[in-house]
């Protein structure tokens, strides 16, 4: 039985719907000696900032329950390093590449925006990071907030008739609100659920186990949330969806894609299992493969909703 | 750049047994993992599957005998608890060789090694294979000093330090050090540190006041082990650098720590 | 040593911080083959409300990574059975009792708190379980949703001067702004986080593996999450908070103490482990001893913010 | 009414083997735990210390002889997955006795058991306790059929069906079951069932028509096993009861399923 995995977003193409979650595939070729690029279905790069940021200091990173916390801080070499040595080596993959882009003004997510416009040819699409720290910063409020949300991608959306999603987190207020104004403004899709706020205790010096406060917990322990919320979204806005949360195994992916996520984005799997991926890829055509399902547009969003369902006996 | 190759094996204990009363060894075998290896690289062990605990943990290399490894490790938490458990038979999963070793050649340099806590094992198996002048340990106490068994193949001077004086002379590693230090030309030494970052730290500081080279394996805490996700820093002159795929051992003079 | 767990929330005294989580520790004896409850600091009754309520159908629950999903839909036998054959029951024991109440009204909200106002010589505090499925019920906007909120701690408020406490939960909206308002309106304390509302889908069926769309997560993977919240609200107003949240062991525990957390409920925890309660108690001790810290209080609250405690080495 | 003692014990495990293609039998000793034992009662156990699996798993009391306690098990996902990987000396913390088990004595009835899939291990103890006329079991093939030691203390006349024909009638249990009925008097029958809702569903249907009586594990995915989280409720003619408190066994009268 043949397996068909395509995937087609608005009119593009993607040959499977594995790809990796922004921060998590490192900058270039730190999986190259374990996952060939070519066999993804695209790749989400690292949060692209104008100038470069150092991130946060150490520790940036701690283990909880199923999952870790991260303070990198969008640590990143900025925009003008990206175009100079991260374009050539992506060019030669030929995987549709999305972008990750924030800005800390208006003006830089335009000029983001208007500079990968002008790379149409390598750049298959951008994912607008709205958890990055200034968007979301201490002290504004909620109204605020969105205000600049919605700022930043109408700036995007101006610069460029590309795909373009916007990713947001439930850190930011009220998902289906803020996807429902996101939208509103032209973006083409929304990508879900970037990581949760939390804190972890060190008794001995009470104080953070990371250098700042608070983190955001990544991995397993959230994929229940994340799942809820791309299905909401999806059946809420028929919309793409790129999806990410605690993406593991073959079995996480294929109930994001039964609750209708367009892409799977593995995040911190892919440091646990550096082929996660490609496991992920296996276990998804073995499922269709048992299930007799050719087509992968036949299992997605396949969901039948509780109250559907009917009582009765599940097992 | 060619990218090296990376292996995530699965591999079946051979041995799992504790050495002292504070370390394990664990033994295994593998082709790949036991391949272009030198002190200082290390392993990132997957402990259990499923998710507890979560993420990898790295060990450094302690041994390589044809393509028998060994692993030695402290019990400090859920993940380090959960392998002394393993017993033989059991297996793993590990992704290595990773990172950079020590310098194996010194030329005419004296060899001079302070390890502490984690940073032993490296250290010894440095030790082993290099010719070495000294190796200083600072331990809590003489219930951390290895047995004599595996430190047989070591040629260098071995000197103890212990904070409670049951072994070696009383007090931190770093006074032993700068015994040396006067004793012998400062200028024919070169230092190899590992351990806690404290002791890192006060071996860098007196290497500085002594003018001495040397290199530490600066180990942060990690995620991905390969350079991917920005978790595990040090800084540098050069600015923040990726302990797993930069270091994690650097020359003194680069670090800015 | 002697140490000394006693807690004082506003002149009423706890014998130590160790609590349950409403709904965990059953209706009445469940657990008293594991746990005398005269050992704990106080109990939290699973939510009563006026009518009783059956349920909803099963499945109800099922596990998920480092937790667990519940859809239990607040069943219990209502309020005239808990007068009758619960109050009783737990008026033997001489434990600071918590009663969690729900109106799917504000007259019923007034009602239940009327009435235990009278029963105050056995109950020693009300928690108001605001993340009801009425109060939360979908298709209320935000907005909406926030003054059905403050309606009923208002009438809440009206009926009594009791100890109560608001339980509310991030799928209410912003934390932070809805604990300052409902503390406005002289809600005594905050009771944090309940769960957070997710999803789980059988592969087989195509369907949730509960009979609603959605269940509540609890246990150890909301851990970083409900810590940072008990944080955040403690140093933003600090008030009393009750804190529960994956709290599975006393290091747990301790990092909520530190946190500043006052009660700490412990709940999934006590399915796993009946006698939970009792190890985390007697791990809060040892710690105290090991750390030569007599009083309680003085490692409540006792967090170092990140950026006081400067950088540098943290091992 | 005063409330039973529960224990939550540590204990070591005697044996965890494979006994056919889908069950492994697991044996343990302890004293608390095998006291005030019948068929039907069941165990909570921890499988990992940790988060994965995080909540216990309940199993059926399969024999107890003095204070050994077996339990038989099929592996269908991540926890029972887990408890297959034991080894003889590992530790599980288990609770128990939990939930009320079968009536022993039926008077002059003839006792009939109709067991299915993880069903088969508290009937099979039943039949060894008790007087029984028939233990019908239903299997997907005659993979799963037990070894004959296994079934060796039945004095029970057993039948099979297996789905695929495979071993004994082809087809469901239930055919078994009603040519039974129909060859008996219905009146002195009296049928215990534990396996999947289906067949158990299908099992009372048939009891109903012919007008007997009986009794049924009704098994519900548990938290707590204790009562208390009100996960596991069955449908009953008096409202909602709690399979691990009220239950596992029901009277075929009550339920409303
Ligand atoms: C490159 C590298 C090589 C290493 N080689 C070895 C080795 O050969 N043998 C060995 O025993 N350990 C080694 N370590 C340390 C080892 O990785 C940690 O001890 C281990 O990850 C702790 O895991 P855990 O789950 O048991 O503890 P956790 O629960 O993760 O932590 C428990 C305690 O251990 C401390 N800890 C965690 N990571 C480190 C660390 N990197 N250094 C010191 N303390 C730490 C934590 O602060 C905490 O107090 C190495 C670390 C690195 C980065
Ligand atoms: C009172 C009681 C007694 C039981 N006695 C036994 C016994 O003696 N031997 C035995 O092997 N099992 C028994 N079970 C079933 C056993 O508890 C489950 O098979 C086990 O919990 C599955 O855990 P898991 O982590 O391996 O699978 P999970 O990952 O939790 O589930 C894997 C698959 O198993 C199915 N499953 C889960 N629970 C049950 C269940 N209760 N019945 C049938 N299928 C289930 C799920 O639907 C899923 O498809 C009993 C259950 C109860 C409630
Ligand atoms: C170490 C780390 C770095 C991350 N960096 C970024 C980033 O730069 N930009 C971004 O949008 N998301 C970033 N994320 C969030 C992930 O892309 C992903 O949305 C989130 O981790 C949830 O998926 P997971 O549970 O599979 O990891 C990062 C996550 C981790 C763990
Ligand atoms: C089975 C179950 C039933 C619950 N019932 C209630 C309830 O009736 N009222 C309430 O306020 N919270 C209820 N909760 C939430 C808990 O009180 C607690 O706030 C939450 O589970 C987080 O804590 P935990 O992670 O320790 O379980 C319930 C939780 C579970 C798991
Ligand atoms: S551990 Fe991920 S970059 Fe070093
Ligand atoms: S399993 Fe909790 S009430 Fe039955």
């Amino acid at each position: 039985m043949k397996i068909d995995l395509t995937t087609t977003i608005k009119g593009r193409k993607f040959k499977n719907p594995v790809t990796v979650a922004s921060g998590t595939f490192g900058t270039t070729d730190e999986y190259a000696g374990y996952v060939a690029p070519k066999n993804l279905g695209a790749i989400i790069t690292k949060t692209i900032t104008v100038k470069p940021r150092p991130g946060n200091p150490m520790p940036r990173i701690c283990e909880t329950n199923a999952g870790m916390l991260n303070a990198i801080g969008l640590q990143n070499k900025g925009l003008d390093d990206f175009l100079k040595n991260k374009i050539p080596y992506f060019k030669k993959f030929g995987v549709p590449l999305i972008v990750s882009i924030a800005g800390e003004t208006v003006e830089e997510f335009s000029a983001l925006a208007g500079t990968f416009h002008g790379l149409k040819d390598v750049v298959t699409a951008l994912e607008v990071n709205l958890s990055c720290p200034n968007v979301e910063a201490g002290g504004v409020n909620g109204m605020k907030k969105q205000e600049r949300i919605l700022d930043a991608v109408k700036a995007v959306r101006d610069q460029t008739d590309m795909l373009v999603f916007a990713k947001i987190s439930p850190e930011l207020g009220d998902v289906l609100e803020i996807a429902g104004k996101v939208l509103g403004q032209g973006m083409d899709g929304i990508s879900l659920i970037n990581t949760l706020r939390g804190m972890a205790i060190d008794l001995r010096s009470r104080s953070s186990r990371l250098a700042k406060d608070f983190g955001g917990l990544s991995g397993p322990a959230i994929k229940p949330v994340a799942l809820r919320y791309v299905y909401q979204v999806k059946k809420a806005y028929q919309v793409p969806v790129i999806a990410s949360g605690g993406i593991s195994n073959a079995s996480d992916a294929l109930e994001f894609l039964i609750a209708g996520a367009d892409l799977l984005a593995v995040g911190t799997a892919n440091f646990v299992e550096p082929q996660a991926t490609l496991r992920i890829l296996d276990g998804i055509q073995s499922f269709m493969k048992k299930e007799k399902i050719s087509k992968l547009d036949s299992l997605r969003g396949s969901y039948r909703p509780a109250e559907e369902r009917g009582e009765g006996c599940h097992r | 750049m060619m990218k090296k190759k990376l292996f995530d094996e699965n591999v079946t204990i051979l041995e799992n047994k504790k050495v002292n009363g504070k370390y394990y060894k664990l033994t295994f075998r593998s082709e790949p993992l036991s391949a272009k290896v030198c002190p200082g690289k290390f392993l990132q062990i997957r402990i259990n599957d499923g998710q507890d605990p979560y993420l990898r943990r790295p060990f450094s290399y302690y041994r390589v005998t044809g393509t028998r490894v060994e692993i030695l490790y402290e019990v400090l938490g859920r993940g380090t608890r959960s392998l002394s458990q393993k017993k033989k038979g059991d297996g793993l999963r590990i992704m290595g060789p990773l990172g950079n070793g020590f310098t194996a050649a010194l030329g005419k340099k004296k060899r001079v090694l302070v390890a502490g806590g984690v940073g032993v094992p490296p250290l010894v198996y440095l030790a082993e294979k290099n010719p070495t002048d000294y190796l200083l340990i600072g331990t809590k106490s003489r219930l951390e000093v290895l047995p004599k068994a595996e430190l047989k193949k070591v040629k260098a001077k071995i000197l103890y330090s212990t904070e409670d004086g049951s072994c070696g002379s009383k007090g931190l590693v770093t006074a032993l050090l700068e015994k040396i230090m006067t004793a012998e030309d400062p200028r024919e030494l070169f230092i190899q540190t590992c351990g806690p970052k404290r002791m890192m730290q006060a071996v860098i500081a007196l290497a500085r006041k002594y003018g001495i080279d040397g290199e530490a394996s600066w180990d942060e805490s990690m995620a991905c082990g390969v350079g991917a996700c920005l978790g595990c820093m040090v800084k540098t002159k050069e600015g923040l650098k990726r302990a797993c795929a930069d270091g994690p051992v650097f020359r003194f003079e680069d670090l800015d720590v």
